[in-house]
């Protein structure tokens, strides 16, 4: 939250500066520009106690909660939408309690959305869809207040609404940023803009650092100006498996790979072992999947920016 | 070869949907639907998705979810999850709402969160995503459920992800929602359910080889059927032409198709 | 609020068919982008007794108040911007009654704009900016029901709160539209996209009219998805003498000139009748501005899109 | 030529500024401060505008409002109002917020909407614009007045347009105004003033050739001057120097200036 140069970290560094365990964070992306390179870190350096807030978990989460880092999460969803087949380790943990077990509280998307956007625009609540009746509504696990029903007071019956969401820490995926924390996303932008604005310490994760000028040229796709950045990493196919618009598209093939793995706990740890940490890196995660898919996964049309 | 109750359901689905309209399509078989529509009579369908996409032809490649982004390839709108799920839908500007609902209940309610008690569910699914918002807010709400296991519906689902009437539409009515919105159709392989003024489904159309018996002890609740109740055509040659391209280019694109 | 072809009309067609005396309608844009070619087609119609709902009324509020067309305002800011001089019709208007007694409603700039994101968004009211106190606060003239004080449910004291605001009407000054309406604009986006969407019925005046291939090159600044528009005008110049990013800049001497002129009734009339009347539509309008102003104005650098 | 009362209190208002700073800035005279700090001082700050422009950088024109958008030429961020008044001003981001305050009464309320009655107003002024926020929300609000007539400080202004302390800091707080929001400073041609704990004006600071009297009786109410008030120092030659580039620069883009 100040202006200047921000420091440009490695994912390393900056999850050992930004995330200890117990930390509280909400992960950007909405099953696309997930940006599975910070919890694979986070799986590297054994975090552990995390409070993951996350509104598309996807497989992400699902690594994150397989590999013991994770006691809370807050979702709208978790699945691994290639398939579908299950989240098998968040099954896992909630059916089980394997490898331990985990808090759950949910919220729909569209709640979320608004409970984000109360965070961030500093507002004491917000009215959001009715969901009274349904079952996040009635179930609450760790945040007793997560709704509350006010009378319209222009008439017309009572009003679902949502207390501000002011995540501790965010580490958001985007296109791109510069030294100045400046940072921008191209095509659909889900509820980020939002939740990057709520956070109270904001890192970005860029797949290239661009210069100022080089942002000047599209003011508009800018999610988060320099000012509300603590930090920027920059890590290309972070976002992998998921798409990052207009770089790469989903990788069908890892999703499925995943999901076939994960069915067991034996398969999900083979999994971390090979392509968590025997490749030391997200560079040595990109090596791993090899020039071929890369260039399968790249996308080939001229993007616009 | 004739068609599976799978295919035919896709057929079903898709003839709901009319051309020209604005709709919002959830994950998975409501994406397939619409665009098996958008090839046979509807072209000039727009959809929309929860992360903000505008969708408004027919993508080379089918997005495996609404968040693959080839599906915004070559939209005309990429915006936001604020603008999707209320300035559109809650305004009542999307015409039709398709939602996958694979496990239903007699007022309409959907379960994707878990079976069992929830603390300690014996399934646990994926959540709400924008199914709430979808059950919600959306006019013309079209559920599909591929599946005519009893399991699939229950009297009364152990967790209401998706509100449907709840437990009538009075219910519904009293606690806020708009009216206009709630669960008009259901669309399985046996046919189509409508919802009556109580809010509570029924059967309303069955495929010719489908027996009423057959129908109802898919149920889990003694469901009523209309008297005459509709049959429904046969997919036509071109209609299951294009449903087989597309669950094959589907299958290429990782879906898990069901057994047939 | 439906898909497929818009028609696309006139200025002239378009007040005809959308405006009749006595209309509500929100004329976008916030001191740029203000489409002033529409208030002089409404002049020139003669329109009586409208509603007009702008955040801020600069130049255009002013001549349509001056020229009689006008019976309530609700507004955030009147004025002359560059000078700055007042707004001297409206001041007449509401100091003099001249050429008739106006009734002014006022919110303040956040209080319009989250009042609009309740409209867009169809929610029943939005928390906003504290302003018990204020004036506009207490002072209701027309909209007895603008603001409300409720209890916020999860602690914390009173919270001031708006209602939605759902203009019937909307005219809304974009960059460029296509056939099926749907409508993009860049730079800066002040409150238009919530504004757009809590429209009723909603025209867009474009300043030009491009191929659908053109708009999906930047889905990004698509401010109102086609199937919000009921109708598509193309006016180059429809913005002058304010902004219109990217296309032109602000008209400094042509600001001055109406602030000069406005100053006495009779000089505000000559205006109208040289610069509105006289020019027969907004063409003319344009012919009369001559080449050297234009090409003074228009931005010279190189568009991104 | 030594410096006027009014490029003094351009000066002064500068000096204010500190580098690297967020700053929201409103219409007029608080947009060429913030300029000129900028060229002097303070090249580093990030200026906010309410439309949503972030300007990081002198602008090669200097725009004749913050709608005037060769503002946004170069910007880094062009969003919205939404964002520029809650999520960055609201949110607390923003370290500094700069506001004309014409009319500004004994507790800091600013009227820039109607002189007299507001049904039938004596003078008839623009109204709020974003000043609402500004004074509502906005950290560390510095007010800037360019009069020095008693007109401008009325005990109690006849309409408030951007709350101060109302009737006081009490009254604020008790109404939902959030902590640390209020007016901090008011920069003027006499010099600066602060607000006591209660929310009341009062005389800090004053330029050399200003009497104590003299400064007093400039406003409406009988108003405390601090005994070992400042004497601000004189413009220094690089800052005068800048101050008349600007005014002859804002004159050149139709400002109009106060007579010398």
């Amino acid at each position: 939250m100040s202006t200047g140069a921000k420091p440009i970290l490695s994912m390393k560094e900056a999850v050992r500066r930004f995330a200890p365990d117990g930390q509280e964070l909400i992960i950007g992306g909405f099953a696309f520009s997930d940006p599975t390179a910070l919890a694979h870190e986070l799986i590297r350096q054994q975090r552990k106690g995390l409070f993951i807030m996350k509104t598309s978990g996807g497989v992400l989460v699902d690594q994150l909660v397989g590999a013991g880092c994770v006691t809370r999460v807050l979702s709208c969803h978790v699945w691994n939408s290639v398939g579908p087949v299950p989240a098998h380790c968040f099954r896992r943990a909630l059916e089980q309690g394997k490898p331990h077990a985990i808090e759950i509280e949910e919220l729909s998307y569209g709640a979320f959305t608004t409970a984000l956007a109360a965070g961030a625009c500093n507002l004491p609540f917000m009215p959001t869809t009715p969901v009274q009746g349904a079952g996040h509504f009635t179930q609450r696990t760790f945040l007793p207040e997560k709704f509350a029903v006010v009378e319209n007071p222009f008439g017309g019956g009572p009003v679902c609404v949502v207390p501000p969401l002011k995540p501790a820490l965010g580490f958001f995926h985007v296109h791109r940023a510069d030294e100045y924390g400046n940072a921008q996303l191209f095509g659909p932008a889900g509820e980020m803009r939002f939740a990057m604005a709520a956070c109270k310490k904001l890192v970005v994760i860029a797949e290239e650092l661009v210069d100022t000028e080089i942002i000047r040229q599209h003011p508009e796709a800018t999610v988060a100006p320099g000012f509300m950045v603590d930090a920027v990493v920059v890590e290309p196919w972070a976002a992998h498996p998921t798409d990052s618009y207009g770089y790469y598209y989903r990788d069908l093939a890892h999703h499925a790979l995943y999901g076939e793995l994960s069915r067991t706990e034996e398969g999900f740890r083979r999994y971390i072992d090979e392509w968590v940490l025997a490749t030391g890196d997200h560079a040595g995660f990109v090596t791993k999947l090899g020039e071929k898919r890369l260039a399968e996964l790249k996308v080939r049309h001229r993007r616009y920016w | 070869m004739s068609a599976t109750r799978f295919e035919r359901m896709l057929v079903t689905g898709a003839r709901c949907i009319a051309d020209g309209e604005v709709l919002f399509v959830g994950f998975h078989w409501p994406m397939l639907m619409a665009r098996i529509a958008r090839r046979l009579h509807a072209p000039n369908i727009v959809i929309v998705y929860e992360n903000g996409i505008v969708e408004d032809r027919l993508t080379p490649t089918f997005p495996t979810s609404p968040c693959d982004l080839v599906a915004a390839e070559g939209a005309t709108v990429c915006a936001g999850s604020l603008d999707a799920l209320y300035m559109w839908l809650g305004s009542g500007r999307v015409q039709m709402t398709v939602l996958e609902a694979p496990i239903v209940d007699r007022y309409g309610n959907v379960n994707t969160t878990a079976v069992g008690p929830y603390s300690k569910p014996k399934v646990r699914l994926p959540g709400s995503g924008g199914g709430t918002e979808l059950s919600s807010l959306g006019r013309n709400l079209t559920l599909v459920n591929a599946s005519s296991s009893k399991r699939s519906y229950p009297e009364r689902v152990d967790y209401v992800t998706s509100p449907g009437y709840l437990g009538g539409a009075e219910e519904r009515a009293r606690l806020g929602y708009k009216p206009g919105t709630g669960p008009r159709t259901l669309v399985n392989p046996l046919g189509l359910c409508k919802f009556d003024e109580r809010g509570e489904m029924y059967l309303a159309a069955l495929h010719p080889d489908i027996a009423p018996e057959e129908a109802k002890a898919s149920f889990g609740w003694p469901i009523r059927i209309e008297g005459g109740y509709e049959v429904l055509p046969a997919p036509a040659a071109d209609e299951l032409k294009v449903v087989r391209e597309e669950l094959a280019h589907a299958k290429e694109r990782y879906y898990l198709l069901p057994e047939a």
